[in-house]
């Protein structure tokens, strides 16, 4: 795009500086005069359209308050083509605001009824938003402006023997404990080949302790498995299991002959 | 532990730490001493320090997260000379939104693009994020459940600011109520010819 | 430049340097400066600051390069646990898989991958295993014979429990998140900032 302004000072009177309005132009307006070379940087740096239309007012020492909405429209349009002419990313939110600055500038020419003379003014929107941009653009550059870490503010570079640290280990709460659990169920329940049932711990936890007492190699009573003093319950968890790690192929149970002992060992 | 022992300690502290460090971090650090300093006795060392150190080529500067020690900005001319590399600048566009998000937090993504007038992009509030100055803070009851954002310790720190009473305070908004309607309408008539 | 007036210069300089600075690499700092001071000055101005920090928590120290600040061995003690304070976090896959295997062992690692739907690293796997909170309880007479994994007595021992009968069952969790809607939320926001 920029060469086209660099290489063009012998006949840039005869070329169309922009199509304003279906009009080609070949001067540059007045108003708006920016040496060609920076217009390209100058028309990137606008924040929106807030920020464009706050540089036109600004720039001719308008009171925001009080925007001439006629001529700040015409301005604002002739940038937008200068901006689609130099094929300049055009945000949507450009062409909303020259819409609504059309709007404006037409429901003010419409003469009021007497008894709406309380009615808010056309523009009193548009005046808040600009006021309330401003504002935070000012912000924005009072914070840019802040004396901060990288740039003003150094931290201390002072260098620390090697010492000895043991490593801590990182704390886990039950809770913590209970949330993954219950976000993989709850994730493993979307597909429906899963099914993370309520299974009574106290059988798994029988299955672990079980496996922990046999190998592959030795044989253990199966009698060893079920404490009386257990009760009832006790018996019937270790009996269940047995079956359960039995049915995963975990274990064996092997006896000699019948009515000899049972003895249960790890599948090899 | 009396001040005097507690002071170098302190320093050795401050010194070593990479991130400020508050009363109740140091309190906690003496846990299980045999002479473990009162909060108090904290507090007074650091007084002290603080007033150990005025006329350093470093202080010990109390920001939102706690106390560290930094290089003061009058020696700012050769410490710079130590290093080659640039400070980091920031965009117009993120200094914007951040400035919006600190000062009008807790505040959507869309209530700052409104403000704005244009749209934030993703990349600006993961930056923001990923420098631990902003955070999510939940997210606002109304359709899309959008987050709501506000800043962080860390960005506060990073400002060398104690709190956020602390930023600058916001230009005055002159009052709408100046606009008088009859005035507008003979200025457009006019501003309508030209 | 005054001896009094180069000292915090040097602090400055030598509090903001990650490495030991020399003379001559500081003499050669001052290059240019109306005030450049001599390398005898800045060798005086030194020789004061290194008496000044005696007794502090760090000290001005020559080592083979030049000069540098560094913290004094005296307060290790106190130091370290700097760093000993914050342990680090487990990260979501470790405790999913710490879950799985404490709520359905004896499982596989396959199993875990299929209920997590994603893979589950060899690392976390281990780490789980020195922490003794995870064993391996024999293989599963499947095709590649992998490891059954199951909790230990040392897990039971570290979240306070009799036997894994009093790990909450989902029910109970889940009615837990219903009574507590909030907790959710402080959840939420936390993940947020993590």
């Amino acid at each position: 795009m920029e060469k086209v302004f660099t290489n063009s000072a012998p006949n840039q009177s005869e070329m169309p500086f922009a199509l304003v309005q279906g009009e080609p132009l070949t001067v540059i307006p007045q108003d708006l005069y920016i040496p060609p070379d920076a217009l390209l940087v100058f028309l990137e740096a606008f924040e929106g359209p807030l920020d464009l239309l706050l540089y036109l007012i600004k720039r001719q020492n308008l009171d925001v308050l009080n925007i001439p909405i006629a001529a700040i429209t015409k301005q604002y349009m002739e940038y937008i083509h200068l901006m689609d002419h130099l094929e300049l990313e055009l945000a949507a939110e450009y062409l909303v605001m020259a819409s609504m600055l059309a709007e404006i500038k037409s429901r003010m020419l419409l003469p009021r009824p007497a008894e709406s003379q309380d009615e808010d003014d056309p523009r009193a929107e548009l005046v808040r938003r600009l006021q309330e941009y401003e504002q935070f653009k000012q912000a924005a550059e009072d914070l840019d402006a802040l004396d901060r870490l990288e740039r003003e503010i150094y931290l201390t570079n002072i260098d620390i023997p090697k010492f000895k640290v043991k490593l801590a280990l990182p704390t886990v709460e039950l809770n913590d404990l209970m949330s993954a659990f219950r976000d993989v169920v709850n994730r493993a329940e979307q597909f429906a080949s899963h099914h993370v049932d309520r299974e009574p711990l106290s059988v798994r936890e029988r299955m672990v302790i079980v496996l922990d007492r046999i190998s592959a190699e030795d044989f253990t009573s199966f009698n060893d498995f079920f404490n009386p003093a257990e009760g009832r319950m006790g018996v019937v968890v270790s009996f269940i299991a047995i079956l359960e790690l039995l049915k995963e192929s975990l274990i064996e149970l092997v006896q000699n002959e019948p009515y000899a002992p049972i003895y249960v060992k790890a599948k090899s | 532990m009396e001040i005097e022992k507690l002071k170098p300690v302190l320093e050795a502290l401050f010194s070593a730490s990479d991130k400020p460090l508050s009363v109740a971090q140091l309190f906690d650090l003496f846990a299980g001493d045999i002479e473990q300093p009162s909060k108090d006795e904290i507090r007074k060392a650091i007084e002290e320090l603080v007033e150990k150190y005025e006329g350093s080529g470093f202080q010990l500067k109390q920001v939102a997260s706690g106390f560290r020690f930094q290089v003061r900005t009058d020696f700012e001319t050769w410490v710079v000379r130590l290093w080659e590399q640039k400070p980091p600048r920031y965009s117009r566009a993120m200094m914007e939104t951040l400035a919006l998000i600190a000062y009008r937090q807790p505040i959507t993504r869309g209530e700052i693009e409104d403000i704005r007038g244009v749209s934030v992009s993703t990349n600006i509030i993961r930056t923001l994020e990923e420098r631990n100055w902003v955070k999510s803070l939940g997210h606002k009851e109304v359709p899309g459940r959008p987050a709501l954002y506000g800043t962080t310790r860390e960005f506060l720190d990073y400002f060398n600011l104690k709190s956020l009473n602390e930023l600058p305070s916001l230009v005055e908004i002159r009052d709408l109520d100046q606009f008088t309607p009859e005035l507008a309408f003979t200025e457009d008539s006019e501003a309508g010819t030209g």
